[in-house]
């Protein structure tokens, strides 16, 4: 009988919390988005059950010495949103930026999502129930810069207990920039300038390729150190993709070793999604805020990009490819071309729209070293 | 100390420019030296003498591409 | 001379302790069983090899500061058994099982073979020499699992000083499967029942794959959250393999991952083989009890199959296939396929046998939960 | 306070009993279960449109192997 | 205006230290050296970002906290180097040398460069400005070791602000390899001498290839257990790779494990290169005596090898293979046998030259095992 | 206690000689060992049953790939 008191007692139905089941729910939710969805699978399902596995009763596998509570030192200490960022940059080719180096100014402009999220959210303190800090507000405002491991770092390094609900945000708005960017795109532009066809990109050599990463990381050492971290792994990953020497370190950095630290991240992320954490009017005013960034984001690169066309009419750029600015490589250079060819089947932007598309990933990376620099 | 809402709301204000300012000030240098560089290899290598993809990178790798289809096919011939 | 008089007392002959020299051989005996007998090598390979490392004189490699101490953080934190586990999940196809479901119970049988050898454990406390706490215990029953990571994670939080004896009885005996197994099922059945054929299973869609470990986490969360660490890194695996829209996580998860976390496991639990721990009268308990444990479980689930004929006569399954419920995927379940093929060389059970197999893993996490949750 | 061997006897053998019966009763659930997941997959699907194997996991996968021998191909390919 | 004051305060301009931006220079020279020249790319490839990484001012990648400065307990608490000796071992065919057993004296010989060079150390000290411990001299002295984790593993232990030159020694002069050895090699030997063709090697049977490792460990056990990590888990990938029942995990040390443990290895290594501990007259000393270390361990070689043609006339080898006992595997080999086809383009002396090749690893890893155990 | 330089160069020539010897030792025995492994190994096994590469070892990649293909073949072709 004794026993069966104890065992009782020792179930997760006597000791479940309203809370611990509805942030269950959330992470089945994030499970269905990812599965069924494909709402980008190879994080949410890591965030979604890592979701799941926190908030089980009792068990306590986020709680100091379970699992996911080491786990998450890996966040703590930047080690994987680092590693994964030095993957990201293995597997970019800065080959269609290098040849249109002018699309920089579209991934800059894109910023703006962060900026302007930014300002958004000290306004929305004029709320009641809402009360973001400004590290706060610079923590939420990285989602606008549609980099998953940036805002990661970010989050950890100014609002850890936001960092469950701004990676939430930050991956599933990604997952929706198909649906987010086109109505935009479409409002801000013409349909002659949809039909903008573009001249085939320059050839760009090997020696371009492996001295870029170096000059990056010598302009962000002198301009900017904050960024360094996120800045240096990134030109370290692109570096061993483009020199051609080291193809085995290559090969693993975009493979075995950014899907182990995926599978860890994505668990650690989802041991803050606590009930405590999430289930607070805040959360909803950072899905709102995560919205309303990539919306600025994917406005201000088209914005750019014609304002660009005004500027030097002679080598006009087609407006669509400015909403790849906002990074979520390479979905948004897909949704570009995809938009592109509504107007023009035979108009193909993607290649043009990866310029700006990994322009957008330095400059959320440049935004992020403004926020810690400047944000105390 | 606390600081009302509204307090904040030009120091927010303040960072929104500043930070665009230097996103932009950064992305334009960056402009600037990548078409220097450019001229400068192109002087010193006037033909490319190893034509490469420019294309884009959102195919991995090569191998892992040719696995996949693999795979896919496999895949599908299964009964 | 001084200098060779120092060098002298630094050699590992001056320093040879009579236990470091047995636990060597010991070590070397694991290896060679490993190697030569191919008993499971993956794991007895690099935990002979931990344990002649750990017995080297003067060199330290399993003490503080040593390399095999920080290894053995990996256990100690329970990180590398739930790896492991979340690696076997995502090797596991759960469709025999969810074919055929009425085999979870011949998986549940099976584990009498961890309860039966508990109460046994006590039992050998009359015989003089022998002194097992109700802890003790616990942790030596857990080989009647058959699931190496299992055994490891409960002997790890229970009886960490029994480690060593523990896992290399449960790797020894899932190697001996088919040496101990196959005449207890032959004792236990008649030739016509080792003759009957199985239907075909019935197809299992992708769907109910892919929602099968969330329920089984459900429920464990619900029921019993002691097991929850070790169920839910179980599903995560096996979610990630079905779900198939994370196909570079789950090869990841079944390759290198828990390749190389077997490789830290193994010289971790080597490490544990130290003299003062293992030369002892109650390892010999330990691996007669492992002995039990298997035969235990071994007969509970072909006398359980013989059951379930008698209750339902119409669909009578082989009771073979009970014997698989020890788990010890996937040796055990060949081993009934074997023996069947001896009465009838066209009968195929391997298929239907995967089913009690893969409920064994199930059934002796679940048993793993209880102990965890009951025993202090 | 220390316990004879012959007083953790009773214990244990509660332990054995109470142990076998949660396991059972967790397994025995999980079989109601699967059925009612099963019946309510197939009246939502009620054909089969995607006959996979059902067929045992232990080879750990066939699309890795082909996908292995394409890349060794490839790799062999390349100059 | 103050937000201006702060941001310039911020960036890497204002805080840049002359130290600094020499160092800088030095990591873009070593990636110069590693992906133009292509020496030891793999390692001074990292080697070389670390360097730039940790040396950008403000950003603190190297200090307390920093990413770095993680990484680097990798090589503080030896894992790092053992992992990749334990990979090292995985690649390692001991058939040449198993086959001619005699070599192993030619690798014996080459360690005169270690002894050699802590000698030089210590003399050095008569020279202004330079300043070796004993402990210090040990670690330099490992460079003629011609081993990179071995040297690193060395100077962790006994110098580990020396480990940054030290390690940027080794790597560089196992590239020049092909530079320094060849004039030595013809001033020592005559013509006929590098004429001298040598018999086919005996075929080396399975077995003994799969009791070596056993053996070797056996003897460091016994002798030299000071030197048993590095042996021992050499001995284990060897023994993972000769097996032939884990190929899985072979696989794994030889590839994903060694390739990302020589990403960290190279950044943790580079963060050691900071300017007050690498901008010193040490430095200059320790690239000097690591070119000696080298030329002195190839003479020794090629000295051993034509002493046993002395001792044993009637089964002479070539005395260039006694260069290859240096270890720098495959460079050493690959040296022996270019500068013996310049003599006759039909002398194919780089199976042969395997065999000191490998035994000089060993003999590096006896010597290092020699310097922790008597030097304090 | 400071010790002057030239203090040290007597200890160090002595550490050069017992290294040397040490060296030498370990793997002289090392020789013999190898040799009487052998020589045991062969009156066991008479005939090499199954020859394979003495060779190098050199290029890790070559190997490696003809164990993958040698890999992927040998699991195809299991039942
Ligand atoms: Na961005
Ligand atoms: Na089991
Ligand atoms: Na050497």
């Amino acid at each position: 009988m004794d026993d069966l008191i104890q065992l009782w007692a020792s179930t997760g139905l006597s000791n479940f919390q309203s809370g611990q089941a509805v942030m269950m729910i959330v992470g089945f939710g994030l499970l269905y988005l990812a599965i069924k969805k494909e709402f980008e699978p190879l994080l949410l399902l890591p965030i979604g059950f890592g979701a799941v596995l926190s908030n089980i009763p009792v068990a306590g596998i986020a709680e100091e010495g379970g699992l996911l509570s080491y786990l998450y030192l890996g966040i703590k200490s930047g080690i994987f949103p680092l590693l994964i960022f030095m993957g990201v940059g293995a597997m970019t080719d800065f080959g269609p930026m290098l040849a249109n180096p002018k699309t920089l100014l579209l991934g800059a402009a894109a910023q703006f999502g962060i900026f302007g999220t930014l300002f958004g959210a000290i306004a929305l303190n004029l709320l009641p129930g809402i009360n973001f800090t400004f590290r706060d507000a610079a923590a939420i405002a990285i989602i606008g810069g549609a980099d998953g491991p940036t805002s990661i770092y970010v989050a950890s390094k100014l609002a850890p207990e936001l960092l469950g609900a701004i990676a939430v945000a930050a991956y599933s708005y990604m997952a929706l920039v198909p649906l987010i960017q086109p109505p935009i795109m479409r409002a801000l532009t013409t349909e002659d300038e949809r039909l903008i066809e573009m001249a085939q990109l320059r050839h760009v050599s090997r020696l371009e390729k492996i001295l870029f990463p170096g000059i990056l990381l010598i302009l962000t050492a002198m301009l900017l150190p904050s960024a360094a971290p996120l800045i240096g792994m990134f030109c370290l990953g692109n570096l061993i993709r483009e020199c051609g020497v080291v193809e085995r370190l290559s090969k693993t950095a975009q493979n075995e070793l950014i899907n182990v630290v995926t599978i860890f991240l994505g668990l650690s992320v989802g041991s803050k999604l606590s009930a405590d954490q999430f289930l607070r009017p805040e959360t909803l005013g950072i899905l709102a805020l995560g919205a309303v960034a990539f919306s600025f984001g994917t406005a201000s690169g088209v914005l750019m990009a014609k304002l660009m066309n005004v500027i030097s009419p002679l080598n006009k750029i087609n407006p669509l490819i400015g909403a790849a600015g906002v990074s979520a490589v390479p979905m948004s250079a897909r949704v570009a071309n995809k938009v592109g060819q509504e107007s023009n089947p035979h108009n193909f932007l993607l290649m043009h729209a990866m310029g700006p598309n990994v322009a957008g990933v330095i400059g959320s990376a440049v935004a992020a070293g403004v926020l810690l620099a400047l944000v105390q | 100390m606390e600081t009302s809402p509204a307090e904040l709301l030009l120091p927010s204000l303040k960072l929104m420019i500043t930070g665009m300012g230097i996103v932009f000030l950064f992305l334009a240098l960056l402009v600037w030296i990548i078409g220097l560089t450019a001229r400068l290899v192109q002087s010193v290598n006037p033909q490319p003498n190893q034509p490469r993809r420019t294309g884009l990178a959102v195919e991995p790798d090569e191998a892992e591409l040719v696995a996949v289809i693999a795979a896919a096919l496999q895949r599908q011939r299964r009964p």
